[in-house]
């Protein structure tokens, strides 16, 4: 220990929230009887102003260096005692809260003796644990004020456009020799009809013309060192190799267009047209004639293989029949569908082709529509359930709705930026639910297709978010890194990988290092926790075998200290010991 | 001879049993005074050591809990708690230490209900298991 | 330092503001109930990961509260907005909570004293609360109100238990109403939703048959914390129920109604779904859809599993009427089998309705306040609804979460963090 | 078809099925579903339809109608779907053999000259001019057919009297012929016709400028239909339900207290032209009303419409009526359409498929009751 403990020792009596259960006054003589403790008083409300300058006060009075209050959960109030103790300059990590409210007054409020005896050992256990606890310091890492996004389709260009407004320089890095990602392929957009080119040259050109953006089309990336504010991206183009460093990186990355060769006729050719090959089509007017046309959903999607619904194909063929039959109104145009998912307001732009006269027609999962491709003839055969037969159409164009698909590269790169895919091979965020756009590793963020199929308003979405999420650290200019984190003792360390490979957050690592003993010299792996990614859970070091990792704040002496507390009634001598 | 009052450690993890246990606490739901909670991080926070050292102090039982499955605020802490703990209890039947003396349970911050349940249960239980032979008493 | 003005504060209110007050702006937070939470802390669970909703909101509204770029003004609404992007000036209106917050401590002593029981609106009416309260166990900010309409000393000007008994002088019967001005460089505005009332959808005997429910209702039953501790409930014997109906599209794609699909209520009703069987094996719980709308990351999947492990029976059509059977309260509900073409009465326990979420109440008040348009179905318009969703016609004043479109916990999330990108983007004069 | 489809919506079904999960007839007649008919139409399948003899079973209640969460015009759907069938010479069947159909179609001759009016009694005022007019609808031919178990013109007998009483010696025309809402709903549109132009000539000549009716489908027809086809008709007309009502409101006449009475709501009257709330006020001025559990919008039929439709399923329904009203503890069952008195009449009139005990309640007219109810008679 460097300096003995002087805890001071605040009992509060919560009005009669606590004081009408346990007997207060006799805890606060007892916790005056326990050693370390040198002062110990009552408040009425401790977390009022008078009881807050009381602790302000004894810390003065009784040169305290640490200290606990005695009343409600930490989950509330420890933020308020910390800074009040902050405030009378200890560091706030030498504060403990113990409960005596929720986990005794309020849940033995008939038996005063034994709420009492309890709250004498929940302060006799703060005691022991008080006693050990070592200051923290909440370390901040400065952050490279600009950002890198990955991939320049409408998500990434959103983001760049966002980011780059708030104030930071981005570097887009492109894999193709133009940005515009999907865009480049569609013909009209939903909701509103507008031209994907007119949307697309607006984006690019806002993009082009931003003093702060940088884009490098044919570019991929072949490395990523570093971590939340400090990143170094080596991307490779035609020309040179170049080290990007960056504080930040959105990925976008996008994603493809099942193509579904030997499904339902489709050859890559001919007029089984895939909805990419059909929007190409009524992109360069080559459709000039039609008089029927079938479109089949959930080709390749929501079964064996490929489990998931891929959210977007029902509009885009709803959107796509619409088109086709105000092009052509005499034309006969169905939707061969498993239901239709026109979520949202879509529902609308579903009753709108049904207005112009757009057949829905439900097949079944276990007889789906049959395709036979004779030549120029081709004959789809649904078997509608509800009649119990056959319908057959021949149409001039059968349309496939295919779901996008996860790119091939997303391995690559989940490996190089240390994120993990999901089953679906699209990128993981840290949270389906409150963290949709981050992942778990800190400064890394995810947004658009690349994360699930998402259509235009969702891209945009999601840029906008990942560019908010992205902004934080950059225009702090640092990240506060927890203040509660776990460190690695090297000597103990056995180099055995067991906490990198446990690590959610991929905060723990390996490094190389040459140990140099007296004769030789070896080389060995050792962990390492970045503080600027430990989230201080305690995981790896509970399962450290050589118990190298100490998870501060929650260290083995301190939790050992308060298992004996508990075992040892009486006035309790705190564990002086340090592991 | 008076009625055998067994000690019982907890460990509640911060951010989902801890607040269960809270949430006791807002409802006013009884429960035994026999139990003593101490707030980790994260369940996979406790240590096999832990558990160990406090039956051999004396405790009578210890609870480990945390968030459901799932729910791990640090995405899979509670999945290395159960296979820990898992692990430790066929070691404690080796020594010959009755297992259900550790309980591991998931308990989420609105399950304040399931706290006092659990607790209520779990001290019965070792009541009906007797004191902890181990330490001193 | 600049300030943001985030009007609402459900799940996206909260997003917007941590986002902003992470990066050193200063929020004012205005909520019109006395907690923030919104509707995710009414839920027991969220879908597909079944994360406990109040498990991970909690940490969120805590963190609200603890911040010191944010101010909680709760029980709060906002009666003007004037000026222009980047100089704005907001008038809120503070509504008397008969409490000053600077004392409460919400120890809750005067709560087990007040005589006034009322029916508990954050339970779906299914228990009681007092008259002085905290909507729940975790509200943000902990501090009590009380209710004027239902207060004996308020209405009558008897009791005044309260006063007596609270050690930290908090209660206030003579607090009025005040207002304040706030300069604010952006306003955001994420007003949510609320829930259909399906009492007038005469077949289905809301409020006429004991058992008939709404989803809500049952998301609060389904709680361990909520009125029934978790326990599902039915009359007349409390006993829990063996058969379930889920009926989806209550109100919602119904141009009657609500013509457009409220996205979320399908992996809602096989979240609650789920939930019943983990709490009692012997449940079977049926849905009844039109589309089975399980459009979002991994929901196809869930579905799957609700079917394949936890034994839903999904069943494709809205059902037509319920009728229930006087004496034993079972219900039937009627409906056509589209897929086999068979109607048929199905004999149930319990009927949830999957009612709509409809535009939040005030918001056309609230639009004529800012300035802003309604669309068609009076939830707000965006800019240009394709590529500035965020936007509205009044530069500076961003839109976000379900107040927009229908949209989950995710996208509700995911706009909330851009509605923040997008007021510092005009907070720091870059606006387009 | 299409200009059907076009016409009553019925390109926004979502095959959602709320209207088959709605449908009464659906519940006791497995081939029958509304929804796959609307289904058969948008996959282009007319003959199948028209083919169909579920086409005919629909019984037009509006069940689904009122509730279709895409607003699909069903039971004029159907209509048109019949009418389509009709010109490719299908035809409904028809309760009685024909008959009324037939006794309807001869109606609709301009020369014929019916002897329709020999129920006015003396004690009866009417007139061959003025300003109101009594519709009496095929009351007379119904007394005609169903005598045995019911009086159909004891109806026309109490609404005049009412009238009278209200200072209203009511024009009953000779000339007066079925409103041809049976027929309409047959698919028979051109008959149809040509018994509303003789019934807006009758009108005409009658100077009468309100009309009175105490049936709910002569009301429906009147109003809705006569404006549809020509052009510029708008016939003022009320059910007899709403004069009493406010004759009552007015304090013109009071009524005794004749019991506890529950109410049906004819599909005409109710979910067809919104009138819930009249019959009920009516019933209130004279007794007590104890609802049905299935009441105003969601009221069950009386299982037979446009005498196409009676079969057993028909006396099903109506059994089931039957037993609901009587669970009810009430003393009568009361309605306000001829149909429905005759239809619950007939099905308790020969052999009851249950005890009698769970369906004996007296099925009494509104107008019957009101008038015997009229305090000082």
């Amino acid at each position: 220990m460097k300096d003995e403990p002087r805890i001071g020792v605040f009992v509060c009596h919560c009005g009669t929230n606590i004081g009408g259960y346990v007997d207060v006054p006799s805890v606060v003589e007892y916790a005056r009887t326990l050693v370390g403790v040198v002062h110990a008083e009552r408040n009425t409300y401790t977390c009022a102003d008078d009881g807050l300058t009381a602790i302000k006060k004894a810390i003065k009075d009784h040169n305290l260096n640490r200290v606990i209050v005695a009343s409600c959960t930490p989950r509330t109030h420890a933020p308020l005692f910390r800074s009040a103790v902050a405030d009378a300059g200890l560091n706030p990590y030498l504060f403990e809260l113990v409960n005596i409210r929720e986990h005794c007054s309020w849940v033995h409020m008939k038996e005063k003796e034994a709420a009492t005896q309890k709250a004498k050992d929940l302060i006799r256990m703060g005691v022991a644990r008080t006693a050990l606890l070592e200051p923290q310091e909440e370390i901040r890492i400065s952050v490279t004020p600009s950002a890198l996004v990955i991939g320049g389709g409408i998500a990434g260009m959103t983001a760049a456009l966002s980011i780059a407004n708030q104030g930071f320089k981005v570097d887009i890095v492109e894999k193709d020799s133009e940005m515009g990602g999907m865009l480049r392929y569609l013909n009209d957009l939903y909701p509103g009809g507008r031209k994907a080119s007119l949307v697309m040259d607006e984006f690019i050109g806002k993009v082009k013309n931003h003093p702060k953006i940088e884009v490098h089309t044919s570019s991929t990336i072949k490395k990523v060192d570093g971590y939340i504010g400090n990143f170094t991206v080596s991307v490779q183009n035609e020309k040179v190799p170049l080290d990007i460093k960056t504080g930040i990186i959105v990925v976008a990355t996008g994603a493809d267009e099942f193509k579904p060769v030997n499904l339902y006729g489709y050859s890559g050719s001919g007029n089984v047209l895939t909805e990419l090959e059909l929007e190409e089509r009524l992109k360069n007017g080559s459709l000039q004639k039609l008089d029927s046309a079938i479109f089949i959903q959930c080709v390749g999607s929501r079964g064996e293989g490929r489990s998931y619904c891929s959210r977007i194909c029902c509009n885009v063929a709803i959107k796509n029949s619409k088109l086709l039959k105000q092009t052509f109104p005499e034309a006969d145009i169905n939707i061969l569908h498993n239901g239709i998912h026109a979520y949202g307001t879509y529902e609308k732009m579903y009753r709108e082709a049904q207005e112009l006269g757009v057949g829905f027609r439900k097949y079944s999962k276990e007889k789906p529509p049959e395709v036979t491709v004779d030549g120029e003839r081709m004959r789809v055969k649904l078997y509608h359930e509800l009649m119990g037969r056959e319908i057959e159409y021949t149409p001039d164009i059968i349309v496939l709705s295919t779901p996008l698909i996860p790119h091939p590269e997303n391995g690559d790169l989940s490996r190089m930026l240390k994120v993990p895919l999901g089953q679906d091979g699209f990128f993981l965020e840290a949270h389906v639910k409150l963290r949709p756009v981050d992942f778990a590793t800190d400064g890394i963020f995810l947004c658009g297709s690349a994360r699930a199929p998402a259509d235009i308003i969702e891209s945009i979405n999601q840029g906008y978010s990942a560019a908010s999420r992205a902004a934080i650290p950059l225009m702090n200019g640092y990240v506060q890194a927890e203040a509660i984190t776990a460190v690695v003792d090297e000597t103990k360390c056995i180099g055995c990988g067991y906490c990198a490979s446990i690590c959610p957050y991929r905060a723990a690592s390996m490094n190389e290092k040459t140990v140099v003993a007296e004769e030789v010299s070896y080389i060995t792996r050792k962990s390492y926790i970045n503080p600027a990614l430990c989230k201080g859970c305690g995981t790896c070091a509970a399962g450290c075998p050589a118990g190298a990792i100490t998870p501060n704040h929650f260290t083995l002496p301190q939790i050992m200290a308060t298992i004996k507390a508990f075992q040892q009634p009486g006035a309790y001598i705190y564990d002086r010991i340090k592991a | 001879m008076t009625e055998f009052s067994p000690r019982i450690v907890a460990f509640c993890c911060n951010w989902c049993s801890y607040v269960g246990a809270d949430l006791a606490g807002t409802s006013r739901l009884k429960y035994p005074d026999n139990i003593r909670i101490m707030r980790v991080m994260c369940s996979g926070q406790v240590f096999p050591s832990y558990i160990l050292k406090a039956l051999e102090l004396g405790a009578d039982g210890v609870l480990v809990a945390g968030c459901h499955i799932g729910d791990c605020h640090y995405v899979s802490g509670n999945k290395k708690a159960q296979e820990r703990v898992e692990t430790l209890l066929r070691v404690m039947k080796t020594l010959g230490l009755d297992p259900r003396r550790v309980r591991l349970e998931w308990i989420s911050a609105s399950e304040g209900m399931k706290f006092a349940s659990t607790v209520k249960e779990f001290v019965e239980e070792i009541k009906e298991l007797g004191p902890n032979l181990l330490g001193v008493r | 330092m600049k300030s943001v003005l985030v009007i609402g504060g459900g799940i996206a209110g909260i997003q917007s503001s941590l986002d902003l007050a992470n990066r050193g702006y200063h929020i004012y937070l205005v909520e019109r109930e006395p907690s923030i939470g919104g509707h995710m802390a009414l839920l027991d669970k969220t879908f597909p990961t079944n994360d406990c909703s109040m498990c991970i909101l909690a940490p969120k509204m805590n963190e609200c509260n603890a911040h010191p770029n944010i101010d909680i003004l709760s029980y709060s609404e906002v009666m003007d907005l004037s000026g222009n992007a980047g100089d704005f000036t907001a008038r809120v209106q503070r509504k008397a909570r008969y409490i000053n917050e600077e004392k409460c401590t919400g120890c809750g002593d005067c709560t087990a004293k007040c005589p006034s029981k009322v029916p508990n609106e954050y339970n779906g009416n299914l228990d009681k609360r007092k008259s002085i309260f905290l909507p729940y166990p975790q509200a943000v900010p902990r501090v009590m109100t009380i209710d004027r309409e239902h207060c004996i000393y308020l209405t009558k000007g008897k009791c005044g238990n309260c006063k007596k008994v609270c050690n930290a002088g908090a209660v206030d019967y003579e607090q009025k109403d005040t207002f304040v001005d706030l300069n604010v460089a952006a306003v955001i505005v994420a007003t949510g939703f609320d829930m259909f009332d399906p009492t007038h959808m005469q077949e289905y005997g809301y409020g006429k048959y004991a058992n008939v429910i709404t989803a809500m209702e049952y998301e609060r039953m389904i709680c361990a914390s909520g009125p029934t501790g978790g326990h599902l409930e039915t009359a007349p014997d409390k006993e829990h129920p063996g058969k379930i109906a889920f009926i989806q599209c209550v109100g919602s794609r119904d141009l009657q109604h609500n013509p457009y699909c409220c996205s979320v209520c399908c992996m809602h009703a096989i979240k609650e779904s789920i939930l019943a069987r983990e709490h009692y094996e012997d449940i079977k719980p049926y849905i009844f859809y039109t589309d089975l709308r399980a459009v979002g990351k991994g929901f196809e999947e869930y579905a799957v599993r609700g079917e394949k492990e936890y034994g839903i029976k999904y069943i494709r059509g809205r059902p037509g009427q319920i009728t229930e059977d006087a004496s034993t309260k079972t219900l039937t509900v009627w409906y056509d089998d589209t897929v086999n073409r068979k109607v048929k009465g199905l004999e149930v326990d319990m009927a949830v309705l999957c009612t709509s979420l409809i535009p939040a109440k005030g918001s056309d008040k609230l639009a004529a306040i800012l300035d802003i348009e309604l669309d068609e179905y009076g939830l707000y318009k965006s800019r240009d609804e394709l590529t500035a969703p965020l936007d509205t016609r009044r530069p500076g004043v961003f839109i976000a979460g379900y107040c927009q479109s229908p949209k989950d916990i995710p996208e509700s999330v995911a706009q909330g963090s851009g509605a923040a990108a997008r007021a510092t983007e005009v907070a720091g004069g870059a606006y387009i | 078809m299409k200009q059907i489809i076009k016409r009553t919506k019925a390109y926004y079904c979502v095959e959602c099925g709320k209207c088959s999960g709605s449908c009464p007839v659906a519940r006791v007649n497995e081939g029958f579903s509304p929804r796959v008919i609307v289904e058969r139409a948008l996959s282009g399948m007319k003959g199948e339809i028209e083919g169909d003899r579920e086409l005919w079973t629909c019984l037009t209640c509006e069940a689904c109608t009122t509730k279709c969460p895409s607003t699909v015009k069903f039971s004029e759907f159907i209509r048109g779907m019949r009418s389509s069938a009709f010109n490719s010479g299908y035809t409904s069947r028809c309760s009685q053999g024909g008959l009324l159909h037939s006794i309807q179609r001869v109606q609709s001759y301009r020369d014929i000259v019916q002897n329709r009016l020999q129920w006015i009694s003396d004690d009866l005022k009417t007139s061959t001019e003025g300003e109101v007019l009594y519709f009496t609808g095929c009351l007379p031919y119904f007394e005609n057919l169903f005598s045995g178990f019911v009086n159909p013109l004891e109806i026309a007998r109490s609404t005049v009297k009412i009238l009278n009483k209200a200072g209203i010696s009511p024009v009953v025309s000779p000339n007066e012929r079925c409103c041809g809402h049976d027929l309409l709903w047959t698919g028979n549109v051109e008959t149809f016709q040509k018994l509303a132009r003789l019934n807006i000539e009758m009108i005409k000549e009658s100077g009468a400028s309100r009309i009175v009716t105490s049936c709910p489908e002569c009301l429906r027809t009147l109003k809705l239909d006569y404006a549809d086809f020509f052009e510029g008709t708008d016939i003022e007309i009320v059910h007899i339900s709403e004069f009493i009502s406010s004759l009552i409101k007015n304090n013109d006449i009071k009524l005794n207290r004749a019991g506890i009475m529950t109410y049906q709501d004819p599909c005409r009257l109710g979910r067809h032209m919104g009138i819930y709330d009249a019959p009920r006020e009516v019933i209130k001025s004279m007794g007590e009303l104890v609802e049905m559990n299935k009441n105003r919008e969601e009221s069950s039929c009386c299982g037979v419409s446009a005498w196409a439709t009676c079969e057993g399923n028909s006396k099903l329904m109506q059994i089931e009526r039957l037993i609901e009203a009587k669970s009810t503890g009430a003393d009568m069952l009361v309605t306000s359409c001829p149909k429905c008195l005759i239809h619950f009449r007939c099905a308790v009139h020969n052999q009851i498929p249950v005890e009698k005990e769970k369906v004996d309640i007296p099925v009494v007219d509104l107008t019957v009751a009101a008038c015997r109810a009229l305090a000082g008679e």
